[in-house]
């Protein structure tokens, strides 16, 4: 089995759908001869030609609007969106039509389309280029949003997002896209959209998080197992709908909760977790869910972007506050 | 400072307001047996019309949006379009849909708020009326994008307002049918009105039509009255999209002779004169004049006609308001393809709550 | 005093700091000779002028871009969306642009904006015309966001909001518009952007609400009165940033919270409130806090829009759930 | 079929590819000496440019967009503009910001992550780089609304590239521009490339300039390596601007010499052969070509200037440096114009994580 990276894994992801259907079509912003700015399509459009590998035009509205007209008449299409900051335009298409095609039209048309765009910081990008907006289109009715962490879920997921027949929102960490490499066998298996995964068991604290933060809190779960304490570390991976029974499970194990997110903390989807844990898991909770977050600030450039993402060290203070909690 | 390119807007008419023929007409419309034919939609379109501003009025029906003084827009798209080309349309297109096979029960479910009324038994694949103004602009493109990519001989038709050309989305929507050269007719019914907003206020363009030059899109204007020229650029520019031959703009030009929904009313914004000189070019007087004068037609015809209408109407009427109201359920119900397990408890609380309430309002 | 009705109130509001200051223009759809189309504006062309008050072209993106562009230039635009489900597409002018203009220039320039947009269903209106999007623009840093639910708050804070120097969402709940009237003084005074307000104090449980629920929870604090319980109703008002420390102080006391709102549930921003009244009361919570809030699916049509949206009955479910909790 | 609009579109050149005259030349440009100044920016111009690669390169500076190829453009632009005109720009518009009293300092403050390099001493009322395409076409209309609204004798100049005239934006912001009669002027620097998007794959429009007629203003094409021809339709277009005529819009036609950005490969998607080809265009040595057949320039001139311009870039290159890091409670300056006190506690804990994290780096 070959040992690639999160950016390959979705890339042998679209070859592999690709080649096994052939409605899959792959569009967005230098998708095709430059294989896309992270090179995550490269090589799709010798393989497919450029009428199922488009690159279009510089609109995101239009690449976002096409792909539910795309969806609509018989294509699967998967949609790059270069950068997540440029995908706000995309909302209107995404809320009130992709995810509404089935509904309104009483399952008559549906609208099984991908969107993928890399998101988070900590790559020392321009502005715009750092973005997470997971909780806004996890507010979104009727549609799917996931957020893998690593090249084998990428991979499976990528897969499951695609064959689902309704519309995926699929973010990718752009600061894991090459940070480590896996084993992932091609062999076309998906992954399941509908729970989340535990990536290491504890007994102390469960720690919650997706996405690029999956690298950090494991890193954390490192150090308090050095500290002597066991954290349980769960990535969510589908934001919507998500998994609530495997993190109400976890927390009645351990009776503490941090969820962490680097995006800011204001309505942001570790509050959503924060509120479900709390409401269901009263009872076992013995001390406050924390959430460890990026600011209510703007993510600043480069120079400061390591002082706005929560870091290793905020984690493990989140974890101590839970765990030390006394009222 | 020699000119690199060069661009010019015509405008095509061939029955003027008096119902005077002009220019050399094509042969369909030499033929009076089919002029007939499209005459009696746009009687019928009229008499839905009135009928849905009625039921609005006397509390039967939601928000509606007539179409009064568009029908031989919609009856030139309606008659040019084959039954396997797509329609993406606006709330005011309903004279298309009409043609197209939607019931008008259908239509009345739907403009009471009932999202039954668009799982259309026919056509399956015309688009749901898009509210979001030029949203489905691209949705065209990319439907477009699909029947070129299987190399389908089918057209789209993609038909919006005159403030809908100031939107983004059609703009791009219109790039995208050029750079791909997509089956894809934009038809602009430029009723002069955007609600209270006229036409000049909308662009400084002197013609809606030359933002298709924009996207390097061949672009025209027509007389959107009359019923002869819209069918026949309507014909000409789907044949070219079905055959390869790539996107068009047409610009209709036509008058809201209503209100903008019953929502509104017009005579806020609009003198009385404006509205009463439109009269004078109206469409539907315009072929019956023609008809008449041709001796294809009468008034016993007229009479029949009328009455079929109503007929046909107040059945549709009776079959919409003995549909009985759709179930809590629905709301849950193709939401997703399968409903994820995470919504099982939402899906549960809404049919407990609606049970008490309707055993509570029973009681 | 004058007996007005909400959009009467928005009209006052709009005049007087017009009259006041004259660099404040008005600009939207429909928004002068028609006096918007639920006639929040009328008048006001005649008394300012169409330069000052702009009927626009059909387009969201311009209209909040043109915003960014005045406010940034010395004008205070106050933008009207004629209703919010078409005010998905501004969402990239006021997240990337708008709330970082001053951040981005290290407040060489600042963007005194308002965007006004009525939000909320229960007006049997058509698609799109029943959104409750105010969680999306409460994630977003740099902005503040408000969300009136009667005459005299409508008046006093969109005053505030047009004279504060940086960018202002104003939602309206449609709802409420002409439901009720109450006195409200002309007299230019505006209200704070920093506090919610107690509506009704109470010691057995503590309803949060804002925008157009606020009328169904105080119904519902009415039913619970009857059965013998004082509920408290809290209206946060400004949900960005928000004031929670009266929220906390009120559930010190009663222990329990319920949050009311009819957006969707997942990520809304009943569950921001519901994280933070959970992480920082969890020892004066003698219950979970519920959140009563509309569902996970699309907003219906008219005919279902009732079923969707918390009624009264179920905010008093709710509270029941809070009192009676015994885990 | 009359047609009811024409519409052209003009090219302007006066300095050819080999430095040649062409035309009836302008005014300024007749003056040799005016010419030698602009020809001193467009040296400064690439020699900073060339020094912002090599910092990025290494690892001295963040992400940079070059600016080679365009300096007749920038040049241009930069000399028609007034002081107290307004310039809104993407990344790629470096040579008009130091015209415009941009410090090179500043510039590499912004491209190394600082927020602080957008924090331009002089011009306070230009605009910030926009990163997101386009967008700033509709602050351009805002800005220029408030500019005629208070009667001002002044300008608004939008810069954005080929790839940027895909974008709603851009047609919403030339709309507004046109319906409203604006004082502004789109520039559309036309490089070819949008990333590795040829200009052939953005739109089916012969001309960019074209784009124009879709909004009604007028609208024209220009050699944008010629730094004459570039500062001739800009003088116009700005003179007509702040006299009240209104909008324009003007496609300059040049060539992207460089990569997209230090963190893109060109190679992997364009010819050497055509790279080859755009550089017997490139505007520098048109206008030195020029000069030193005008007798207006030599060697001992040109060595003189280049060292001038490699000395004032090492000094700022030098004032860059000596910039400490900003500290992190700029996280919450500028945020809003006072802190909201909701904000307290994330600012407190931001700054005892920075300074927890200062102490364990420096124990
Ligand atoms: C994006 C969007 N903005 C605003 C509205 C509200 N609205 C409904 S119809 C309309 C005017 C549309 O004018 P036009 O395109 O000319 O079509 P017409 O109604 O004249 O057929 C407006 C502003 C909307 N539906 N969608
Ligand atoms: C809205 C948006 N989409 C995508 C990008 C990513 N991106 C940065 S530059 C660029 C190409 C721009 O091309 P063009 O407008 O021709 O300007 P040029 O870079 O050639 O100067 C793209 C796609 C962006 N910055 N903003
Ligand atoms: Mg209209
Ligand atoms: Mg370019």
């Amino acid at each position: 089995m070959p040992q690639v990276t999160l950016v390959e894994a979705i890339n042998l992801a679209l070859a592999s759908e690709m080649t096994r259907d052939e409605t899959v079509v792959v569009l967005g912003q230098d998708v095709g001869r430059d294989g896309g700015v992270f090179r995550a399509t490269i090589g799709l459009v010798d393989k497919f030609g450029a009428e199922r590998v488009l690159d279009t035009p510089l609109a995101e509205g239009m690449i976002a609007g096409m792909a539910v007209g795309m969806a609509v008449e018989g294509l699967k299409p998967v949609a790059e969106i270069q950068f997540s900051g440029f995908a706000y335009t995309t909302i209107d298409q995404i809320l009130n039509h992709a995810g509404r095609m089935r509904y309104r039209t009483r399952g008559r048309m549906s609208c099984p389309m991908v969107l993928r765009t890399p998101c988070g910081g900590g790559i020392h990008a321009p502005e715009h280029h750092s973005e997470s907006p997971e909780a806004m289109f996890a507010h979104m009715p009727g549609i799917r949003v996931v957020y893998p962490s690593s090249p084998r879920q990428a991979y499976g997921l990528l897969l499951a997002a695609i064959r689902d027949p309704d519309p995926v929102i699929f973010l990718e960490p752009t600061r894991l896209y090459r940070l480590f490499r896996e084993e992932v066998e091609d062999d076309g298996a998906a992954l399941p959209l509908d729970s989340c995964f535990t990536l290491r068991e504890g007994t102390d604290v469960t720690l919650v998080t997706w996405g690029g933060m999956v690298h950090e809190t494991l890193a954390a779960a490192d150090a308090l197992a050095e500290e002597g304490y066991a954290a349980e570390v769960l990535d969510v991976a589908t934001l919507k709908p998500y998994d609530i029974e495997t993190i109400l499970a976890s927390v009645a194990r351990t009776g503490r909760c941090v969820v962490v997110s680097e995006a800011p903390r204001t309505a942001g989807f570790a509050s959503e977790i924060a509120a479900a844990v709390s409401e269901h898991g009263l009872l076992s909770l013995m001390a406050p869910v924390q959430r460890v977050t990026g600011y209510d600030s703007v993510m600043p450039l480069a120079r400061l972007e390591k002082q706005y993402m929560p870091s290793v060290e905020r984690i493990v203070a989140g974890a101590h506050q839970a765990i030390g909690w006394a009222g | 400072m020699e000119p690199v390119a060069r661009f010019e807007i015509r405008y095509t008419q061939f029955l003027d307001e008096h119902g005077r023929a002009a220019g050399e007409w094509p042969a369909f419309a030499r033929d009076n047996d089919q002029l007939v034919d499209l005459y009696r939609w746009m009687v019928l379109m009229r008499t839905y019309d009135a009928k849905a501003i009625a039921l609005q009025r006397t509390g039967q029906l939601g928000t509606y949006a007539p179409i009064l003084g568009q029908e031989a827009i919609q009856a030139g798209v309606g008659s040019a379009m084959r039954s396997d080309d797509v329609f993406l349309m606006t709330y005011r297109e309903q004279g298309v849909q009409l043609m197209r096979g939607v019931l008008m029960k259908e239509l009345f479910l739907y403009w009471s708020g009932d999202e039954r009324g668009s799982d259309y038994a026919v056509p399956r694949r015309d688009f749901p009326i898009c509210i979001t103004i030029a949203a489905h602009a691209t949705h065209a493109a990319g439907a477009a994008y699909a029947i070129k990519l299987r190399r389908e001989p089918r057209a789209v038709v993609c038909a919006l307002g005159d403030g809908a050309t100031s939107k983004g989305d059609f703009y791009e929507g219109m790039n995208a049918a050029g750079t791909w050269q997509l089956p894809l007719v934009f038809l602009v019914a430029n009723n002069q009105w955007a609600i209270s907003v006229p036409r000049s206020a909308q662009s400084a363009a002197a013609t809606l039509a030359q933002k298709g030059i924009a996207a390097g899109i061949p672009s025209e204007q027509v007389d959107g009255n009359d019923l002869i020229a819209v069918r026949e650029v309507m014909d000409r520019a789907l044949a070219r999209a079905r055959a390869g031959g790539g996107p068009s703009l047409i610009e209709a030009i036509t008058y809201r002779l209503s209100d903008h929904t019953t929502a509104d009313d017009a005579s806020r914004y609009r003198s009385a004169d404006e509205v009463a000189a439109a009269w004078k070019r109206e469409p539907v007087l315009r072929v019956r004049n023609y008809l008449i004068a041709a001796g294809a037609w009468d008034k016993p015809r007229e009479e029949a006609l009328v009455r079929d209408c109503n007929e046909r109407v107040q059945a549709a009427v009776q079959d919409y308001l003995d549909t009985p109201l759709p179930d809590p359920a629905a709301m849950f119900e193709h939401l997703y393809a399968t409903l994820p397990a995470a919504l099982d408890s939402q899906r549960s609380e809404a049919l407990e709550r609606a049970a008490a309430a309707s055993h509570a309002g029973s009681a």
